[in-house]
């Protein structure tokens, strides 16, 4: 085999969703280089051995472990803490798409009430809200004048300011969001998915019925290269 | 027949200086007449291919048109006395755009370049390990947390309707060797899964009373999880 | 700096999904060890030279780009043709032309409204702005102080890790109108010994099929696929 895979076999388990199995790394190579390429599995595995080596000597961070039957580069436990505390910080930083969900509700209906908070979202929301209150997002203002007084919520400065806003107001308005969120194409391929779906159902009860001819009512199929 | 693709104009200006460079016309003495020619034989084909014309082209054709009318009348003065070319207007605008225009092309080399480089794809095998040293982990747990997580604890236990009396079978101290033992076989443990194992309210209390007995003679320690409503409980003396 | 935090910085950058700032390798060092670990950004800075200089010498597949503010590992360029055959990802489609020149008026007009850049573009830009926004290349930053406080758009850090580029500061200066008009008749003879050729053979071609009105309008013959 020529040194040049080791470079490449490298490149191959370094951007790999998943653990590669060696035969796809040699499936790769011969499907560019040509099928003649005189690579095997035992090779590859010669070569990750090898790139463990020169990691080694070179006190590299990270290692190639064999996993699942493939192989995936990860860093070494020396350094576990750091890696573990910068994740565990961009954790903490990220809001869930829940509680992003919870906060635009609030952001764009506020004041309101947990019941009508949960009555948008359609689920129990006092987790999320719980969390928006802590990460100071979310505060009460209040108690509203119905039955039971309830729990008034808005968001906070703090809210504005991680938005880089200056007032509620500067929102995008709901007229805005539906000018930059129309988009005729996709209303359009919308439509005809939900058509598609309507017909293929038709034509199924149909040739339960009678077999008629098929196929016309099939939509087109979809231009590959229209481009955006 | 006329081959066009329709798609090579990005919009009306793009056309203009399609047609410009073309025939390799002067931006700055753009001969309106015949450009104004162009465009509407252009207009006229779309609509003839049943296409839809955009605003925008229209708009555009209304435009050259003025500048072909104010091109034949006397010209405005300026505040200098010069005359002003109805044209400047566009010209300033087909440069502005044809600034962008190259710009993007730039862009587009640039997107070609980075297409060949590839991030990597697979973080789950790194090591990762939540920090254990005493003094950082527990600098974001404050009492509060505690509290919140042991009401986590009971609210989350499903309901018991039934209700008994029952003798204290459990103390402090046992739960203090209970935890003790725990932490023996293990390195920590989670308050959360510890909690679930027990079905007892007070047995919850209890254990809960001596994990606070324990970090206060300093035998255990607190770290907070990833998960943010949960802790986890280590022995200080086995690390 | 000690050098033992050569390894520790190359392990936070190999473990980091996005762009690593050195502000926040520099934050769990300290976090960790104390904050009188004596290191800076630019010693992190310094590292990432070492180690990029390291990599080359002994032949590693990757190296570390700094894009988007930070720090990331990618392969080199000269594997991308086995990365690609294995990768889907990779297959995604390039911007439009719509796309690159919106994005080009927004990276450096940046903070500007729709107004401005359909005034410098000359259409409509609803779709095109939408799209960009989907990819997360461009977002709204706030509202201007001028009538109808209509949004502004700003260009996001996944814009500079597409383009490759550090920060905003980095991309090519674009060419002054008055150097514009200059070089026009220099590109125009370029592009003239250049098209002449295709346009040539493009006459030819026609002029076998139907000499009607001539080829007048036919945009120059470059890319075949851009119908609709």
């Amino acid at each position: 085999m020529d040194s040049i895979y080791n470079s490449v076999i490298e490149a191959l388990i370094f951007a790999s969703d998943d653990p590669i199995p060696p035969g796809d790394i040699v499936a790769a190579i011969k499907a560019l280089d040509g099928s003649d390429s005189d690579i095997t599995d035992a090779d590859v595995e010669k070569t990750v051995d090898e790139l463990n080596t020169r990691y080694e000597q070179n006190g590299n961070a990270f290692t190639i472990l064999k996993i699942a039957h493939g192989f995936v580069h990860a860093t070494k436990p020396d350094h576990a803490k750091y890696v573990g505390y910068l994740s565990t910080e961009k954790t903490k930083r990220r809001l869930s798409q829940a509680s992003l969900e919870t906060l635009a509700i609030v952001a764009y209906k506020q004041p309101l009430t947990k019941p009508e908070l949960e009555s948008i979202r359609g689920v129990n929301s006092d987790y999320t809200l719980n969390t928006l209150l802590e990460k100071n997002l979310v505060t009460i203002s209040g108690r509203a004048e119905t039955v039971g007084r309830p729990l008034l919520y808005v968001t906070t400065e703090e809210f504005l300011k991680y938005f880089g806003l200056r007032s509620i107001g500067d929102l995008p308005k709901p007229r805005e969001i539906e000018e930059i969120m129309k988009d005729e194409d996709f209303i359009e391929q919308k439509r005809r998915i939900m058509m598609s779906g309507i017909e293929e159902k038709a034509e199924e009860e149909e040739s339960q019925s009678e077999l008629e001819t098929d196929n016309e009512l099939e939509p087109e199929p979809e231009d590959e290269n229209t481009i955006e | 027949m006329y081959k066009i693709r329709l798609h090579e104009f990005e919009g009306p200006l793009d056309l203009l200086l399609f047609f410009l460079k073309r025939d390799e016309l002067d931006i700055y003495d753009i001969p309106i007449s015949k450009i104004t020619k162009e465009f509407m034989t252009y207009l006229h084909l779309l609509e003839q291919l049943d296409l839809e014309v955009a605003g925008d082209f229209i708009l555009m054709a209304a435009t050259l048109m003025q500048i072909k009318v104010k091109m034949l009348l006397p010209k405005d003065i300026d505040e200098k006395g010069e005359e002003i070319d109805p044209r400047a207007d566009l010209v300033k605008a087909l440069l502005e755009y044809k600034r962008y225009k190259e710009m993007s092309e730039e862009m587009s080399f640039m997107e070609s370049n980075m297409r060949k480089f590839n991030y990597r794809g697979n973080y789950e095998e790194d090591s990762k390990q939540a920090p254990n040293d005493f003094e950082t982990l527990l600098k974001n747990i404050t009492i509060y947390d505690l509290i919140k997580a042991f009401k986590k604890a009971l609210m989350d236990r499903p309901a018991e309707p039934i209700h008994h009396i029952k003798k204290w079978n459990v103390s402090i101290d046992e739960q203090m060797n209970y935890l003790a033992a725990k932490l023996k076989d293990k390195n920590s443990v989670s308050f959360l899964d510890l909690m679930l194992e027990m079905r007892d309210r007070v047995r919850i209390v209890v254990t809960f009373i001596a994990m606070l007995e324990m970090v206060k003679s300093g035998t255990i320690g607190l770290r907070e999880s990833v998960t943010l409503n949960d802790f986890f409980i280590y022995g200080i003396n086995n690390g």
